[in-house]
């Protein structure tokens, strides 16, 4: 039975993926990706974590979808040039068909699928991985830690030092959200305020990294092309 | 645009529930699944459902910046605080047998200690950036 | 007793099953938002409601059944909330629900008296 | 037989390759970003079914059982950790997208690469 | 007999999985995810019994706590076009 239903999920699974990449929404796209981690979640359970399962669940209906929103929020929620599929072949502009990417992806995947045929089967108890470390840890926990939860016990003590460089990149991230979001509206050099909604820093174009900081200064905005402002945009 | 009240009410009643239930998550995950990393995030949670009904100026009031900044740094601080803990009653670094006399309860209290710290920092961190993400923009908060 | 207890918990996932299906196949077939939203809300409420019950007669009296009833709880808490939620953010955005009169059934195949189309600005503030 | 014991593999593979193909076919920064979770979280599941033994059990030991077959912690420890940095990252790739439309007024690709290419004088 | 529930409830989410394909609307797309959320506390609790280990119902509990965040985001969005506002607060977005 449980194979049965780790079979439907990865196939839901699969097919939010192909819609994931067909839709020319954002925010349908964002939708789809909260779909997709309440599937991970599930397939989480099927496959007896659940502490990953419980992760992901409180990050994929907690914070990511948030997150996302407040992105789209700025960016605007459409695709502004949507691609053609390989199959629009009635297009008369000429558009760049992502037939490489296309022929990457499938190379690519050839290979490593030609690779599984050397992988253990799945859920095989002689998997190499089962034999190094693991029994260890869920003999001696009990002993030695005396905690049930043997995630707890290799996340906390047996293996520390990596949950305290995993919570060190944690609070990294926080960091270069602060510094990225936190340049507030500045005077520029002719004392107008502005938001760097439409300031290219024309002069100082090549200076990536002042860019970034916000410590350029910026420069009038070239004038606005007519119909930029659309948001949606007509393609 | 006042009748909102159901929206208000609901969160009123559900935003209590998901402290209190992010807390059995960090201090019930010895036992069953669960630990700092869920509970932080559900702890963020919380509070993110709070400042989506009521607003990012009242959420600023009853959780300011400062103390969330305060609460990512703590959290990495504490951690890092017990390792050196246990270096100073001497032990290797984060080694949590010498925390106690009996190193099996050492262990314990290493493990909650550290997990809290882990709770505080990702609280701290994701609250943070969903200040970040929602302020953005919005100068009159 | 605990024959009796297994056929009730099999009656109670059976009729949560069908309840869940029927709702999924509304939200395939209903032709508007809010109809779909009334067959989504069969299966949060009455669905999984029941196939909830039927897992607390598996769970006898433990810390499961009491988990299962926390679980109920906040579903049929959280979930009319958020099908309101999503009903208003549909309306304010423009969304029209389907009127029994586009259908274009014949006259007689009306119920007398029911659902004419509000006239717009009259009715709505 | 075989088969059954690859088909979650194919399914991971197919899953990367499709975040892949998003990531360098897209234009679009934020559905480039969609495409990395998906990609990554083909890595999580991967990692996680490594873990899995068929017939075990959750690894959260059950008292007083005798010969329970757990599955392997070791993954779930690596992966439980992975899936709240990765969230982390990708709020900062996000905070990156939304300095880029304030400054560009776009989040297209190719737009930003032509702005770039202009002569500024 | 869990099994049966368990294949209704797959049935259902591969349902509400076409529903969020097709939706001729977002709300539809949303509507397909709330939809989705609670199908996936069924199935994590019928799964708990499914494997005899039925106390890991937690999971469960906790999508049936939080799933709500997401609509609610999605309503802010769609009624005031950003998240940070009071709900009741003011009509048109920025």
């Amino acid at each position: 039975m449980g194979v049965l239903v780790d079979f439907a999920l990865l196939a839901f699974l699969a097919t939010t993926a192909i819609a994931v990449v067909r839709t020319t929404n954002l925010f349908a796209a964002v939708m789809l990706a909260g779909i997709y981690s309440l599937l991970t979640a599930g397939l989480f359970t099927v496959m007896d974590a659940v502490d990953v399962a419980f992760t992901e669940a409180a990050v994929g209906a907690g914070i990511s979808t948030v997150l996302m929103l407040a992105t789209l929020a700025f960016v605007g929620s459409r695709v502004k040039t949507p691609q053609l599929r390989i199959t629009d072949i009635s297009a008369k502009v000429p558009v760049r068909r992502p037939v490489f990417p296309l022929v990457v992806v499938l190379v690519t995947g050839a290979i490593l699928i030609w690779g599984t045929g050397d992988m253990p089967a799945y859920g095989d108890p002689a998997n190499p991985i089962h034999h190094h470390v693991a029994p260890r840890y869920l003999e001696e926990s009990e002993h030695e830690i005396g905690v049930p939860n043997v995630v707890t016990s290799v996340l906390a003590s047996y293996r520390g030092f990596d949950t305290f460089g995993e919570t060190t990149v944690v609070f990294t991230a926080a960091v270069g959200v602060m510094i990225l979001l936190s340049a507030m509206r500045r005077k520029d050099r002719f004392g107008e305020e502005r938001w760097g909604e439409e300031s290219v820093p024309d002069l100082f174009r090549g200076f990536a990294p002042t860019f970034w900081l916000g410590q350029d200064g910026r420069m009038r905005a070239p004038p606005s092309q007519p119909g930029e402002e659309d948001e949606g945009g007509t393609p | 645009m006042s009748d909102q009240i159901i929206l208000r009410v609901a969160t009123k009643i559900i935003v209590p529930t998901i402290l209190l239930y992010a807390l059995y998550v960090q201090f019930h995950g010895d036992y069953g699944p669960g630990g700092g990393f869920q509970a932080g995030v559900i702890f963020s949670a919380a509070f993110i459902l709070y400042a989506l009904v009521f607003g990012l100026r009242r959420t600023h009031r009853v959780l300011p910046t400062w103390v969330v900044r305060g609460c990512a740094s703590a959290g990495v601080l504490l951690y890092g605080g017990v390792g050196l803990a246990s270096m100073v009653m001497g032990g290797a670094f984060l080694d949590y047998g010498v925390l106690a006399h009996d190193p099996k309860h050492g262990q314990h209290y290493g493990i909650l200690l550290v997990e809290l710290g882990v709770m505080i920092t990702v609280f701290g961190v994701m609250v943070t950036i969903f200040y970040f993400f929602a302020a953005r923009g919005r100068e009159d908060l | 007793m605990s024959t009796v207890a297994d056929v009730l918990s099999w009656g109670f996932l059976l009729t949560g099953s069908f309840f869940v299906i029927s709702g999924g196949i509304g939200v395939i077939r209903m032709p508007d938002l809010f109809t779909r939203l009334h067959c989504s809300g069969v299966t949060d409420t009455g669905g999984a409601g029941l196939v909830l019950v039927g897992l607390m007669f598996q769970g006898g009296l433990s810390l499961v059944t009491l988990k299962l009833l926390f679980i109920l709880g906040f579903l049929w808490f959280s979930s009319p909330v958020s099908t309101y939620a999503l009903a208003r953010a549909a309306l304010a955005g423009g969304e029209e629900p389907f009127w029994a009169e586009d259908l274009d059934l014949p006259p007689s195949a009306r119920i007398p008296g029911f659902s004419p189309r509000p006239v717009p600005g009259e009715g709505e503030e | 037989m075989r088969v059954l014991g690859l088909y979650n593999y194919w399914i991971f593979i197919f899953l990367m390759m499709v975040g892949f193909y998003i990531l360098i076919s897209r234009r679009n920064l934020v559905k480039k970003i969609l495409g990395l979770n998906i990609f990554q979280t083909s890595v999580f599941i991967f990692y996680i079914s490594m873990g899995k033994i068929t017939g075990g059990t959750a690894p959260i030991l059950v008292e007083g059982a005798e010969a329970v077959v757990y599955s392997n912690p070791l993954p779930h420890v690596l992966i439980l950790t992975a899936i709240v940095v990765g969230v982390s990252t990708t709020a900062v790739a996000l905070a990156l997208v939304v300095r880029i439309k304030e400054a560009y007024g776009t989040i297209e690709g190719d737009e930003i690469s032509a702005m770039d290419n202009q002569i500024p004088f | 007999m869990f099994g049966v529930a368990s294949v209704a409830v797959l049935v259902t989410m591969a349902l509400a999985l076409t529903r969020a394909l097709l939706g001729p609307t977002v709300y539809d797309r949303v509507l397909a995810v709330n939809m989705f959320g609670t199908k996936t506390v069924l199935i994590i609790a019928l799964l708990g019994f499914l494997t005899g280990r039925p106390d890991f119902l937690d999971l469960a509990l906790l999508y049936a706590l939080i799933n709500f965040i997401g609509t609610l985001a999605v309503l802010k969005f769609f009624e005031y076009g950003d998240l940070s506002r009071r709900l009741d607060q003011g009509e048109a977005g920025p």
